[in-house]
């Protein structure tokens, strides 16, 4: 026997993971999503007329990009347990300044792009501030300023709405990666506005998945008191977050403008719920601390698709619109309903003469499923 | 097989070869435990043996596996702590579980509120119950006012009113004292013995000796999940019962290794905060521990926060050798070189849903960045020696932190912070729910630390912690330093008198005095 | 591309044949494009095409693009479509027509470059001048009026009232319009806008409502209102859903086409121009069933007619 | 705890004159009073601009009956609120019951109007029920969770109608006629809606169910810890909150007419809005339903009070989210006020 208690000579080592990698990667809710997404478009490209066709892909990015886009920061921002409902608004006020900005005050396109950027910033600094300044709750500051950015957006514009943008920045929106020269006629499938959508997409997967800044994001969301005592500026990042979902929205917001060449104030209108079912949908916990953007980027696809599956089969988009519900309902009970179902398997014991001590197996075998 | 100490007549309550494991972790494999009707039983046990489990299985929160429960006579298996509150059993969580935006009085009452006409809530005899139940505690706290805001002894002492009201049969009390300080723990023993008189059983769990041997009739040992056995309290010693705790003797407690001190590290000048502390001023040299004493709520670990930068002050200045540390900024300290291991484990030393590694490195990670990326090896190959040099217990780095127990997440505090290289290690309550056997492991640490010329402020509410491991002792009361007292003249008594700045012989502290001595010895 | 068409109609409309016409109304719930549908289906059993209806719920401005593009990829004979908004749409329907799919709007216009037909219902000056003049008689030619209109970018209602700002100040100078509000053809809004009118304006006199669903609202309401008889009531409106207020005396007289009409002869235009019969160019004759033959107009336009309207006489022989 | 706690002997039974103190200090720190007196500031200075709002027949009544709809989904988004969940399906739940309702009436034309009220309750508690149950079985998100039923109820809402609408001439009027309605000219709606607003409020104050309702939303894992029924609590919150909306629902239909899909469509965040405004905290366990109510009737107030100030209707949405951040604002400086109270009251002692 020892006298003290010695601190181990020989090192201990660790394994750095518990499960397999295949397990690791299988057993998540992304992968279910991406399994979901993957059937889908497997399914609607035999069976469905005209899904095959060369404009699918085309228009379901067109349609989705300002979804993508918003999505990316909104993951970010859902991670570390905050809300943002007014990326929609912002993109409305943005489309607004953008409309005022070229046609009203007459700058060139580019400075005009600048300063609706530069709203957007604005307005996600604002969230920001009092969200992360303030310290006030994230669904409430954004409800507010939900109203408050669409308010002005309309205020400003009223019935007017401002379509003489330059058809070069129009086209833009619209133009294909690769021209119809090249291809010889034949029709790419993939818009411009992939580009600055993947580049977003590596640059927020390095931010959220491979810095030091991502760590930090989801250490506020599990726990924010204990990110703060580990040097995690907690407010500045969430101020930093909730000023890049409003630039990206205002981005989605100047792209959604040159799209349909109309500049209102009632543009996107309630594009947020969308945004937020897509991230959902995507894995991402509401409670913070949990998600990841290959779960998102599936979410927005899947959604992107089962849409244009259902309009091309002629099934109407309130079908299409109870699925998603059932899915997003459905993607959060998946966890539950498991263990429910073995719940209701103990639940049976439970109702019986509690165990008699000789037979323990029963209640082991019940408990530990429950516990799971 | 326990051999468990008769008494007259039948045990209220039984435990016996009780399982029970969370998936692969068996957090009990055989709890035995057996309290008689008036008697004030202890439990004890290392961090992770196993006394809370066994604690939620009598409470209802969780199911055993397998085993014998027995309570008043007969097997029972209760299915949610409603069951095990309407058979007469109230329990002290060891983590509180108040509703901080109801008052105080629906906190003790909520759920069998008295109810008055029309079934309404009778609030006026509400509060007259609440304020009978403060006046036997002896603490004055508006029954109104809601829990929000609360000081955690406040907070337990809640916890207790709540449990005594219930009237209940037995009264299982985990860990209770460790957040009060030493008048308020006479004053929860004075009820605990006259509840004990009244003819009801209680069940107590606790960390320090000194407690349980003035305190309890008899006492259960555990050890990694198991029974190890039970003795009248009248019949053991503290040595024994370490023993049985560690499953081998623990050396000093205090491994306190004279140190070489050298340059002033940390120097606080005039530190005010208006209604927390004032004129705060010390210094901290490399290889010096510093120890800052005082009651709890005197407002020790607010000066810690303080000087870390997770909360602002008035005026004043803290610098790092000649370099001042900007106030606000918990990053600019730690860059400054200091760490800081706060006294709330779960809240604020770790991410307790993150995994051992990310914990572990969660303050290095800015320097793991390699071409502008942060990966999961990086982190695990930086985690991994430090796990390993405090013995961190887990199988892989990508458990989560809150699955281990207590003493283990300790360790991952520590590690965190030791891989930051820090020439400043604050610690608030070093072993604060920690058993012996880990005590002494943490102990022995901070003197290796000191010894390689770190500098450490050490805050805690053991006395004999402070004075067994202190190089200098500062004594604060209500936000002021009141003594500096070095490691000779520094005895309980000296600092008990700063602490509650009285003159020493007006103190009637023999009694604590001489427990802290027995255990020191 | 079209072909001839055959007389395979009535079937689902997936195919990429010329006869399959997708109608896309401002959005769906609204009766009288209910009833448009109704007359584009009746054309269609006439001239053996096939009618689709598809679009969104709420009357936003992109909300029918996505309805546009699958028209587009299915290669639809024509898509047949109300506008929301005159430029929001215009590239989705440009694409439509260079994937072979011919563009007829109706009831409310696109920029005239987006589309090969607008069918009008009838000249905007003329809808712009009854209701002027419905509500010039009902007040007595002087006093306060109101205008409750649909959404704030309708494109064809905000023709219809910058028409009659100018017909008010040129033709009625004892005619006041105080407010302009939008009900956004949404029952609940404009109800509630009407009621705000009339306790923000207590001396109006009159409200002009040139949508159907506002001004059933608009109806509602004043029957309930001690300004029912005071403040008149007039607009465009659906006589179905009229009946109740011109018995009880709330309205006593507006206007309307027959959206029947309106459906049915769209549908028809865009049967001539899918199978190849016109252009769309100024001069082009198509006939339209038992409407007779039309004739394109100038920047595209066919005209269906002169409103119609409805008093305490006529309102019981008609069931749209 | 400050050491002297010891010596000092425990609060004696305070004076009346300081308990009368204490209840005007909480008057005016109330929330609920603060929403009230910019409500009837509100009131006052568009009454001033244009004096039938309050003094005009229709403007009296409107004033109190335009809100009993919110007012009522409000009363029940409180409930779940309070609980630290929401519920965003309510203007789905509200569209169905509305549209529910007139299809009632059209099949069987003279049936009693008390029983389409029930009925109407009793689906949105059904509606409520399917919610409650996901929230509190499957212990998942209920942001989550209603977001996902709003897009199915509503799904299923527009599947079913189509572009079917029912119009007032397929109501009896003695059911049309409840919209206008007065008695002591209070309309009947609104007393309703108050009435349900009183039991809403009695209930969370002076039962025990109520206070746990508090209790649960404060910290849910202490609620579980502690033995609360949360699951069932839980669950019943979701229902009223589902009956509530099906109520409005019937009351939309009385009041309106003419029911078409496009029936409550986003009225769920003003529901959320309004309680919010009344400080209702958005994180559970505190405010109270007359707060909520107070914010709704502000919210509807506003609405209809700036076009007669003569601020165009463009902006008014401006106005309603720049009054929910300087409510949310005010609730925090409160709060912070009185834990700032608290710790000096503690250090006191
Ligand atoms: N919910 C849980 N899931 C997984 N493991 C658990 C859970 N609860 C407890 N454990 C594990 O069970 C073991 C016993 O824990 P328990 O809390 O009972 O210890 P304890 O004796 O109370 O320790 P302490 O003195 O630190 O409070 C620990 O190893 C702990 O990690
Ligand atoms: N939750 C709180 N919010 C605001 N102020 C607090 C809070 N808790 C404590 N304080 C203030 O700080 C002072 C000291 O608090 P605290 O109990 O943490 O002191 P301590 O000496 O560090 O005690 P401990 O032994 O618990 O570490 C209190 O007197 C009180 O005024
Ligand atoms: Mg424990
Ligand atoms: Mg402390």
């Amino acid at each position: 026997m020892t006298t003290t208690i010695e601190r181990a000579v020989d090192e201990r080592t660790y394994a750095s993971y518990s499960r397999p990698l295949l397990w690791r990667l299988v057993m998540t809710r992304e992968f279910a999503i991406i399994t979901v997404l993957i059937t889908v478009f497997t399914y609607a490209t035999g069976q469905i007329p005209n899904f095959d066709g060369p404009l699918t892909l085309y228009y379901l990015f067109l349609d989705t990009a300002p979804i993508m886009l918003i999505a990316l920061p909104m993951t970010l921002v859902i991670i570390t347990g905050e809300i943002d409902l007014s990326v929609a608004s912002i993109m409305g006020l943005t489309s607004v300044m953008l409309g005022i900005g070229f046609s009203d005050v007459g700058l060139p396109m580019p400075v005009a792009i600048l300063l609706a950027l530069a709203v957007g910033a604005v307005c996600g600094g604002a969230n920001g501030f009092l969200v992360a300044y303030v310290g006030l709750p994230s669904l409430a500051v954004t409800i507010g300023t939900l109203a408050l950015y669409r308010g002005i957006a309309v205020g400003l514009l009223g019935t007017e709405a401002i379509t003489d943008f330059p058809e070069y920045w129009t086209d833009l929106a619209k133009q294909r990666l690769v021209g119809d020269e090249l291809t010889g006629g034949a029709i790419d499938s993939y818009p411009v506005i992939l580009i600055p959508f993947v580049v977003l997409l590596v640059a927020f997967v390095w931010l959220l998945h491979f810095s030091s800044f991502g760590r930090g994001v989801y250490e506020i969301g599990l726990n924010d008191e204990a990110a703060r005592f580990s040097g995690v500026d907690v407010e500045r990042t969430k101020m930093w977050l909730f000023v890049l979902s409003g630039v990206v929205s205002a981005f989605a917001g100047i792209y959604y403008t040159l799209r349909f060449g109309s500049a209102r104030g009632d543009n996107a209108e309630y594009y947020e719920l969308q945004v937020i079912a897509a991230v959902l949908l995507g894995g991402v916990s509401i409670f913070g601390g949990r998600g990841a953007l290959h779960g998102v980027v599936a979410g927005v696809l899947l959604i992107g698709v089962l849409q244009s599956a259902m309009r091309l089969d002629g099934t109407s988009t309130n079908i299409a619109n109870i699925v998603i519900g059932l899915l997003l309902v459905g993607s959060v009970m998946l966890t539950s309903v498991l263990s429910w179902v073995s719940a209701l398997t103990s639940g049976r014991a439970r109702r019986e003469p509690p165990p008699p001590p000789h037979n323990p197996q029963q209640s082991a075998a019940s408990d530990a499923t429950r516990s799971h | 097989m326990a051999e468990v100490v008769k008494a007259p007549q039948s045990p209220v309550l039984e435990l016996a070869e009780v399982r029970k494991s969370f998936g692969p972790v068996v957090a009990l494999r055989s709890g035995s435990l057996s309290v008689d009707a008036g008697s004030i039983h202890a439990l004890i046990g290392e961090n992770g043996a196993g006394k809370s489990t066994m604690v939620k299985i009598v409470a209802g929160v969780h199911r055993r596996d397998s085993g014998t429960f027995r309570f008043q006579g007969g097997d029972v298996d209760f299915g949610s702590t409603a069951e095990s509150k309407g058979s007469g059993i109230a329990v002290i969580y060891q983590e509180p579980t108040l509703f901080p935006d109801l008052s105080v009085t629906e906190n003790i009452f909520m759920g069998r509120m008295p109810r008055g006409r029309g079934r309404r809530i009778d609030r006026k005899a509400m509060w007259a119950e609440a304020r009978e139940l403060f006046q036997r505690l002896g603490v004055d706290i508006d029954p109104r006012r809601p829990a929000l805001g609360l000081s955690i002894a406040d907070q337990q002492i809640i916890e207790i009113a709540k449990a005594i009201s219930l009237d209940a049969s037995l009264l299982v009390m985990d860990e209770p004292t460790a957040a009060l300080s030493g008048v308020e723990v006479q004053r929860l023993f004075a009820v605990a013995r006259s509840l004990r008189d009244e003819g009801r059983a209680l069940v107590f769990i606790s960390h320090r000796f000194d407690e349980v041997f003035d305190l309890c009739d008899t006492v259960t040992v555990m050890r990694d999940g198991a029974y190890v056995g039970t003795h009248r309290v009248a019949d053991t010693t503290v040595p024994e019962l370490v023993k049985e705790m560690v499953g081998r003797e623990v050396g000093d407690l205090y491994p306190k290794s004279p140190a070489t001190i050298g340059e002033p590290i940390l120097q606080v000048d005039d530190l005010q905060s208006a209604g927390v502390f004032h004129d705060v001023t010390f210094q901290v040299r490399a290889g010096e521990i510093v120890g800052l004493a005082g009651l709890v709520g005197a407002g020790r670990s607010e000066i810690a926060r303080a000087v870390f930068g997770v909360d602002g002050y008035d005026s004043g200045s803290v610098r790092i050798g000649d370099r001042a540390v900007p106030p606000r900024s918990p990053r600019a300290a730690i860059k400054a070189g200091i760490a800081f291991i706060p006294e709330d484990r779960r809240q604020q030393g770790l991410v307790v849903d993150s995994s051992v590694a990310r914990n572990v490195a969660s303050v290095i990670r800015g320097g793991l960045t390699r071409g502008g990326l942060l990966t999961g090896r990086a982190e695990n190959r930086a985690a991994a020696p430090w796990a390993a040099a405090l013995e961190v217990k887990t199988n892989a780095l990508d458990m989560a932190a809150t699955t281990m127990s207590g003493g283990n997440q300790q360790k991952v505090v520590i590690a965190k912070w030791l891989a930051t290289t820090p020439k400043l290690l604050i610690i608030d309550e070093p072993t604060r729910g920690i058993d012996v056997g880990t005590k002494a492991e943490v102990h022995r640490l901070l003197s290796e630390l000191a010894g390689q010329g770190i500098a450490i402020l050490m805050i805690s509410s053991e006395l004999p912690e402070v004075l067994g491991m202190a190089d200098r002792v500062l004594v604060v009361c209500e936000g002021r330093i009141t003594a500096e007292l070095d490691r000779d003249t520094a005895t309980p008594e000296t600092v008990m008198a700063a602490a509650t700045n009285t003159a020493p012989s007006e103190l009637s502290l023999s009694k604590d005095a001489e427990m802290v001595h027995e255990v020191t010895a | 591309g079209s072909d001839d068409d055959g007389g395979d109609g009535g079937d689902g409309g997936s195919g990429g044949d010329s006869s399959s016409i997708t109608m896309i109304p401002k959005n769906l719930g609204n009766p009288y494009f209910d009833a448009s549908t109704a007359g584009a289906e009746a054309a269609a059993e006439e001239f053996g095409g096939s009618v689709e209806e598809v679009g969104p719920d709420t009357a936003t401005p992109d909300s029918q693009v996505s309805f546009i593009n699958t028209a587009a990829q299915q290669g639809a004979g024509a898509v047949v479509v109300s506008a929301n908004d005159p430029s929001a749409i215009c590239d989705a329907l440009e694409e439509a027509s260079s994937a072979g799919v011919k563009v007829v709007t109706f009831d409310s216009d696109t920029e005239p470059e987006c589309r090969d037909i607008f069918v009008n219902q009838a000249d905007a000056a003329g809808i712009a001048a009854k209701q002027v003049e419905l509500i010039a008689a009902q007040i007595g030619d002087e006093g306060e009026v109101a205008i409750l209109s649909a959404a704030a970018n309708a494109t064809n209602q905000n023709a219809w009232i910058e028409l009659m700002e100018a017909d008010l100040e040129e033709n009625h100078p004892n005619i006041e319009l105080v407010d302009i509000v939008y009900g956004d053809d949404d029952d609940q809004k404009s109800f509630d806008q009407t009621a705000a009118l009339l306790s923000a304006h207590p001396n109006l006199k009159g409200i002009i409502s040139p949508t159907t669903v506002g001004i059933a609202a608009a109806a509602r309401y004043l029957s309930t209102s001690d300004a029912k008889g005071k403040v008149a009531l007039t607009g465009l409106g659906a006589p179905s859903q009229m009946k109740a207020f011109i018995e009880d005396g709330t309205v006593t007289e507006f206007a309307l086409w027959n959206p029947e009409d309106l459906g049915y002869l769209a549908a028809f235009a865009a049967n001539a121009l899918a199978s190849g019969d016109i252009e769309g160019a100024e001069g082009d004759t198509f006939e339209a069933g038992k409407l007779g033959e039309y004739t394109v107009g100038a920047d595209g336009v066919v005209v269906l007619g002169e409103p119609y309207v409805f008093d305490a006489e006529n309102i019981d022989q008609f069931k749209f | 705890m400050s050491s002297h706690t010891l010596t000092r002997p425990p609060a004696p039974a305070e004076s009346s004159a300081s308990a009368a103190r204490r209840v005007l200090g909480g008057l005016l720190r109330s929330r609920e009073l603060a929403v009230l007196l910019v409500l009837v500031l509100l009131v006052v200075v568009t009454t001033a601009k244009s004096s039938n709002f309050l003094f005009g027949g229709d403007g009296w009544r409107d004033l109190l009956v335009t809100p009993s709809i919110l007012l009522l989904l409000a009363a029940g988004q409180t409930l779940v609120i309070i609980t630290r969940n929401v519920d965003l399906s309510v203007g789905s739940t509200l569209g169905l019951t509305a549209y529910l309702t007139g299809k009632l009436f059209i099949e069987v034309p003279d049936l009693p109007v008390p029983l389409v009220f029930l009925a109407g309750l009793a689906f949105g508690a059904l509606l409520g029920l399917v919610n409650g149950l996901l929230v509190a079985f499957g212990r998942v998100p209920a942001l989550v969770i209603t977001l996902g039923t709003l897009m199915i109820y509503r799904g299923v809402f527009l599947e079913w109608a189509g572009s079917d609408r029912i119009n007032p001439s397929d109501l009896p009027a003695g059911f049309l006629s409840l919209g206008t309605d007065q008695l002591l000219t209070i309309p009947v709606l609104t007393i309703i809606a108050l009435v349900v607003v009183a039991a809403v409020g009695y209930y969370l104050h002076t039962s025990r169910g109520g206070r746990e309702l508090y209790a649960i939303g404060s910290d849910p894992d202490a609620a579980q810890l502690f033995g609360l029924p949360v699951t069932r609590r839980v669950l019943a919150a979701f229902v009223v909150c589902g009956a509530l909306a099906g109520l409005a629902g019937v009351f939309y239909a009385a009041r309106y007419g003419s029911i078409s899909s496009n029936a409550g469509r986003n009225i769920e965040l003003e529901a959320v809005a309004a309680a919010v405004i009344g400080g209702v905290a958005i994180f559970g366990g505190s405010g109270t339903v007359w707060g909520a109510a107070a914010g709704a009737f502000l919210l509807v107030t506003i609405d209809r009070a700036l076009p007669v100030l003569g601020i165009p209707d463009f902006w008014q949405r401006a106005v309603v989210g720049a009054l929910i951040i300087g409510a949310v604002v005010l609730d925090r400086v409160l709060k912070k006020r009185q834990e700032r109270r608290l710790i000096e009251a503690r250090d006191q002692s």
